[in-house]
């Protein structure tokens, strides 16, 4: 009887390959928001460029399709892994399979509790939460009323992202309501409707991202409540249009397409013997219509 | 003797009746009353209007299931026939057919959608439960495909569009004037209409109905473009509302659309039931999902609360 | 086994379904039980044997009181019941049906097929039965799963066994065989009651008969003491006149000619003539085709070839719909799954067919609908409280007459009329004749398919008998007899 | 004739039954044999293990929604049932109750889940569909309430509970191995005891099999209590497996289930069905996840095939 895992893998000295003899292997955890397809986008893109190949597979949002999706990433004989994980805890046995086929794992956007990590690339979310609290400060003063829409519960992102605004919101602002509406704009639109009913005071909304801020966008100005502040988080297309367009106030902006090539380039440090970081920040932008 | 016990049976069974018609009326007002009792903005006409808006997707979705389920089938795959139908109907207006004309060409696209699980249930001869479960994976596929899973914006569709789910009329929410408006068609086409018996009788009996010279593959064929038709209309105030057509828009629809209509008193096993029940199932559903965002319950708590209610409502009716 | 039931009363709601029913059966006796649709006989024997719970009243079972619990119960005590609604299990063998709920098993719960096979080879062989216990009921013919359901009750050894019209769906040959086995079991000392709307068999195999009327016991009398209109009297309440009405109607054109129609193995090369107010008899042994060749012409099963001439046109009729429209009816052997919807009211049956006489570009008139349905219930005399109830709650007859409602009301100037009468009583038969006439009277072709060889001589102006799958003879009205018909059904000159 | 009709009938029929049991079958070893020439890898050893294990919670949930559907019932609250369950079972071990006790504890907490469903639905009378619709949205939000919205992690379990989803015994994943199991007792169970006997009785013609003797409310209940059971042992391979119960695992399951257990060759009327044909149905699936990805077919694209594949096994299924 043994373990999942349990024979390690070959520990020797890393085989250098040329980038044409790279097969990448790449779980993502869904597709069906744009964020995820632009970090896709730059791996997918960024390997083409030097001639490796990629194999994806999706997650759809779902912790046992994403380790049976690396299983079959592994039983392709891949190169290296690049995970997304949808859930940091749940990923580690996957990673664990990884360690032990001997196959070298980097994770994006989200982190990995456990396993062996070659490293960690993303945005500082904790850090990103506090930006969104500032700017909000900025605009309206200290100890207004203020919306919190949360993203998916148990999400790294969400816990993260909530830790950093509420560092600062704690002392500074009212946080009247703090209510998920799962990284998804039509539940931001409908939260938001229903918050606003209870609350017609609020002078600002932080959304832990851009989707849900784009509903909570709408529900405001159908309330007739176009000066409440809002603010999203990632930076995606339709976000920056309406900054452009004067209607949303701001976007903590990502940079999924830099996330997906930065790993690339790792992959390829890799792979020519060079040492690695532990962690690799990816650019945080506050973006504004200023 | 006999007459008087016909008498009787006929009063009784008449009370039944109306029990069974009142049964989720008298839900609903209830549900209501708690509410406004607990949080005094429920009943604040802004709310009420809100709540209405809210609900007219989950309403129409739930118009056309009734015929579905009446017919004794059942149609999984509403939410995905929104989204396809939502993200082609925004790519048509996308490259510039006027608003008006892009809408009527949404319905159609949802009707066509419909059709089919229609044509795989009649010709195929494949069970709706099994047949819209593969339709609905498979249009959800579509639309990904389409869309390569990022929501279409900025596709224009000016006033016209703009104002079909965020416009107001007299001060209703142009929503609620199209879901009143769905409802009175359809109201009238089950309930005045040849073709609604024709969809009870099916439900009643399809082998009778077929032999009493009813075209009952084209009625289901028809029935299901009906639902394929509500949900994409669903799926246009939806995007208008948005702004935007989503990939992932209506995922799970189907579930709260059959509970509004099962809590309206519609039998899933067809031939028995009635739309304005299900437009109470579906205020219902709505008052719950409004009252308790106003009462500030977590949402983890009010999905345990919505099932409850369900089958509270479902006992209910069962009670008579 | 000595049975005794005693002022038995039971309601069902507001309905007194039995108000005092006194019956008993002697050991090795055949006690027929006789009534009207509705009249409470099979609910009788339901409280014999746990199904229902009686209201008050007493069962004796070798003078004890005694009441089983359920049909389970009942059934390994000794008392078995054949229900009127057959009970199976289509999609299941002809095993496990046979012993379902009574299965053989080893210490660990296995079910043992091989012994369960040689219990029933022995039953089987007792009656001279050969069906094979792999076949799913659903394969086998409604006489065959008659057998079945008669074998297994002597798998447990029964002392009594009700059998609840079982020869409603039988013909005359197997009707021949059932009797063989009735007068084996009575040897073996078996008590059973008959119940049955035929009078012949009544007077053929019973020793003893109770007549119900209304939920009370009006009569029992040795059969040898009673006579056939005695117990019609009973049954009604007053004296029927003639059985069969006098079959004087005049025949006029040609309105339906069938023309080579085929359909392999079902049946092949039908031809033949209907004409307008004439009452035609399809007679035969069961399985010989007359159904499927009916189903073929109404359009509900695809033909091979040939043709269906309406009025000399040729017509083409590949959907139920099609004969619809062109004013043919059919009112199929089957009425609780192919000719009503159980759960809607009289009006809504009624009504199904005939949309276009009340609505307007796809609107339905209530009031007009109203008018229309309350004529046709009028016209045939439906007994029902008022046309909103359920047609479920109605009796046998009143729900075959709501189905010739329905096929009146949608006009049709040819009816097919599959085993019209079949579970219906004396009373509402003769209303169902009556009925027939006198559309025959106003110029409808009728086509009856009958299995009730004393129906089809008393009705018909002319018969057609169907062997194997083809016509085998013609008769006119003035040849019918028993002995030409049968002597064609099964083959012979 | 009369013999010779039956002769041929009968020859059609078991040729038809033959058909029908080895419909699925054929369908599953051309699925392989395609998937086998456009990517080789697929047929080694390592990869039909790793597709065994991936099969195993779909398979494990199947047979026990073979059992209901066979009832002519439906459980949609299988994924929230395996949910609750993982989530208390790891809070049981959290606490420091011995793994073998807490897997046993998980299993009869499962079974219990089922039960509540099996009450709801015999006592209460209520449909099966919108009874499991509405424990599907209670347990869910019962997780969401215990986990707090989190995933449980850390909560230890030692090697058995480790073991239980991640083991290997001569090669083969212990998964496998309980998934075997489970087949074979619940084969048995099915076809082979009078329990199966009853099973199918009721969903065949509920009301014979009153009069037969049969307890329905009992066997039916029984039924979705092994429905549950599955559910919760599924749910505790995934949790050993992720090192970590998920308050949202399981989403979605039942779809996966139902269709296994369609393409299997039961049917949803109830009465018919083997469970065989449900191995085969969850395999057929597993392949085609595996398959696709192994061949590099993009997600969305992978759900238009996964749902023309279920329409293209129940047809075949239809045409015998
Ligand atoms: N379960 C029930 N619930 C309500 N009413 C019932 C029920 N069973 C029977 N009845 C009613 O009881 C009456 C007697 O029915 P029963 O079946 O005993 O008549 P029957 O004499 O067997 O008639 P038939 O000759 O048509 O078989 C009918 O009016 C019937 O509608
Ligand atoms: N031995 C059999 N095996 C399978 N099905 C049978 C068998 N016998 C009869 N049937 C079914 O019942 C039908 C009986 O034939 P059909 O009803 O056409 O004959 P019929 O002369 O009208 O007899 P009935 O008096 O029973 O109506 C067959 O066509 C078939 O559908
Ligand atoms: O960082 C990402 C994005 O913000 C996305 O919108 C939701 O998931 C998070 O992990
Ligand atoms: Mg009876
Ligand atoms: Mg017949």
């Amino acid at each position: 009887a043994t373990l999942e895992g349990d024979q390690s893998g070959d520990d020797g000295e890393v085989e250098e390959l040329a980038a044409e003899d790279i097969t990448i292997g790449l779980s993502i955890s869904t597709l069906n928001n744009p964020f995820f397809g632009d970090l896709q986008r730059g791996v997918v893109e960024a390997a083409e460029e030097n001639g490796s190949t990629v194999r994806s597979v999706d997650a759809q949002d779902d912790t046992a399709t994403q380790i049976n999706g690396i299983d079959d990433l592994i039983q392709q004989g891949v190169d290296i892994l690049l995970i997304n994980p949808v859930d940091s805890d749940a990923i580690t046995p996957a990673i664990e399979s990884a360690n032990s086929a001997g196959i070298p794992v980097i994770t994006i956007d989200r982190s990995s509790e456990g396993g062996d990590v070659l490293t960690f690339i993303a945005s500082d979310n904790v850090e990103g939460g506090e930006m969104a609290a500032e700017f909000i400060i900025d605009l309206v003063g200290e100890d207004a009323d203020v919306v919190q829409l949360e993203g998916v519960p148990g999400a790294s992102a969400t816990n993260e992202r909530g830790e950093g605004f509420m560092n600062v919101a704690n002392d500074r602002l009212n946080v009247v309501e703090s209510q998920s509406a799962n990284f998804n704009r039509s539940e931001g639109l409908t939260v938001m409707e229903n918050i606003i009913q209870s609350y017609s005071d609020i002078e600002a909304v932080f959304a832990q991202n851009d989707e849900m801020a784009l509903g909570a966008l709408e529900a405001l100005e159908a309330a007739g409540m176009t000066d409440v502040i809002v603010v999203g988080f990632d930076g995606n297309d339709d976000a920056l249009a309406e900054i452009e367009a004067g209607r949303l106030d701001a976007t903590i902006a990502q940079q999924p397409y830099e996330m997906g090539t930065i790993a690339v380039d790792t992959v390829y440090d890799y792979f020519s013997g060079g040492t690695i970081d532990e962690e690799i920040g990816a650019p945080l932008e506050l973006i504004s219509a200023e | 003797m006999e007459t008087k016990n016909a008498a009787v049976t006929r009063k009784k069974e008449r009370r039944s009746e109306l029990y069974r018609k009142l049964g989720p009326l008298i839900a609903l007002i209830v549900l209501m009353l708690i509410v406004t009792v607990l949080n005094v903005n429920f009943i604040r006409p802004a709310n009420l209007l809100n709540l209405l808006r809210q609900v007219s997707v989950n309403a129409l979705i739930a118009f056309g299931m009734t015929f579905v389920i009446i017919t004794g089938g059942i149609d999984l795959s509403v939410g995905s026939t929104l989204a396809l139908s939502s993200a082609l109907t925004a790519g048509i207006i996308a490259i510039g057919v006027p608003p008006v004309l892009a809408i009527v060409s949404g319905l159609l696209i949802g009707a066509f959608l419909g059709m089919i699980n229609g044509l795989l249930i009649t010709k195929g001869n494949v069970a709706p439960f099994i047949g819209t479960l593969a339709t609905m994976t498979i249009y959800r596929g579509l639309t990904l495909v389409y869309t390569e899973g990022n929501p279409i914006t900025g596709f224009g569709g000016g006033f016209a569009f703009q104002f079909f789910g965020r416009g107001y009329l007299f001060g209703i929410p142009f929503p609620v004037i199209i879901t009143t408006a769905a409802f009175i068609i359809l109201f009238v086409i089950l309930h005045k209409m040849t073709f609604g018996r024709k969809t009870f009788a099916i439900g009643g009996n399809e082998q009778a109905a077929y032999i009493a010279g009813i075209k009952s593959d084209r009625v289901k064929t028809m029935v299901y473009a009906i639902s394929g038709m509500m949900s994409a209309l669903a799926g246009l105030i939806l995007t208008s509302r948005l702004n935007s057509a989503q990939p992932t828009a209506g995922t799970a629809y189907e579930l709260d659309a059959i509970a509004a209509v099962v809590i309206g008193g519609t039998s899933l096993a067809g031939g028995k039931g009635r739309i304005v029940g299900t437009l109470i199932g579906a205020l219902i559903i709505g008052t719950l999902n409004n009252g308790l965002n106003l009462l500030g319950v977590s949402s983890f708590y009010q999905q345990v609360v919505r099932g409850v209610v369900i089958i509270i409502a479902v006992l209910l009716d069962r009670k008579k | 086994m000595h049975v005794e039931m005693k002022g038995i009363t039971k309601s069902f709601g507001e309905n007194k379904v039995l108000r005092g029913v006194d019956f008993s059966l002697h050991s090795g006796e055949v006690h027929a039980l006789m009534g009207e649709n509705g009249a409470g006989k099979s609910t009788l024997m339901n409280i014999l044997t746990g199904l229902h719970k009686k209201d008050s009243g007493k069962v004796l079972i070798n003078d004890e009181e005694r009441l089983y619990a359920n049909p389970k119960e009942a059934e390994e005590n000794g008392v078995s019941f054949i229900h009127q609604e057959m009970i199976t299990w289509p999609d299941m063998t002809v095993l496990e049906n046979m012993f379902m709920g009574k299965e053989i098993k080893n210490k660990l719960g296995w079910v043992q097929t091989k012994e369960m096979e040689k219990k029933a080879k022995s039953v089987f062989g007792e009656l001279g039965i050969d069906i094979s216990f792999d076949r799913t009921m659903k394969t086998l013919s409604v006489g065959q799963q008659q057998l079945v359901e008669i074998a297994k009750t002597l798998l447990n050894d029964a002392e009594v066994i009700i059998m609840d019209e079982p020869t409603a769906a039988l013909t005359d040959r197997e009707i021949r065989t059932l009797f063989k086995i009735i007068r084996q079991l009575q040897k073996k000392d078996v008590s059973l009651v008959y119940i049955s709307h035929r009078m012949e068999e009544i007077f053929e195999i019973s020793d003893r008969v109770t007549v119900m009327r209304d939920g009370v016991s009006i009569s029992t009398k040795d059969t040898k003491d009673t006579s056939y209109d005695e117990i019609v009297r009973h049954m009604v309440g007053r004296d029927l006149e003639d059985y069969y009405p006098e079959m004087d109607n005049a025949q006029g054109e040609a309105v339906l000619e069938v023309r080579n129609l085929t359909h392999l193995p079902d049946y092949e090369d039908i031809s033949f003539t209907l004409h307008s107010g004439e009452i035609l008899g399809f007679s035969g042994l069961m399985g010989a085709g007359r159904t499927e060749i009916m189903r073929g012409i109404f359009g509900i099963d695809k033909i091979d070839s040939g043709d269906i001439y309406l009025d000399g046109e040729k017509i083409d009729i590949s959907t139920p719909n099609d004969a619809v429209k062109r004013g043919i009816g059919f009112l199929t052997e089957d009425r609780k799954s192919e000719g009503l919807i159980l759960d809607f009211s009289v009006r809504d049956n009624i009504s199904m067919t005939a949309f276009e006489e009340f609505s307007k570009g796809g609107w339905i008139n209530d009031k007009e609908e109203e008018e229309f349905v309350d004529l046709l219930i009028k016209r045939l005399t439906v007994k029902t409280a008022h046309m909103e109830l359920p047609v479920g709650a109605l009796s046998g007859g009143n729900q075959q007459k709501v189905v010739l409602a329905k096929w009146i009301g949608a006009g049709s100037r040819v009816l097919i009329l599959d085993e019209p009468t079949r579970g219906v009583d004396v009373g509402a038969k003769r209303e169902i004749y009556n009925l027939m006439k006198e559309l025959a009277e106003r110029g409808v072709g009728i086509i009856m398919v009958s299995s009730d060889l004393p129906e089809v001589i008393g009705v018909s102006n002319r018969v057609l008998v169907v062997h194997e799958g083809t016509i085998s003879g013609e008769l006119k009205r003035e040849d019918l007899s028993e002995e030409r018909i049968m002597t064609l059904a099964t083959g012979g000159e």
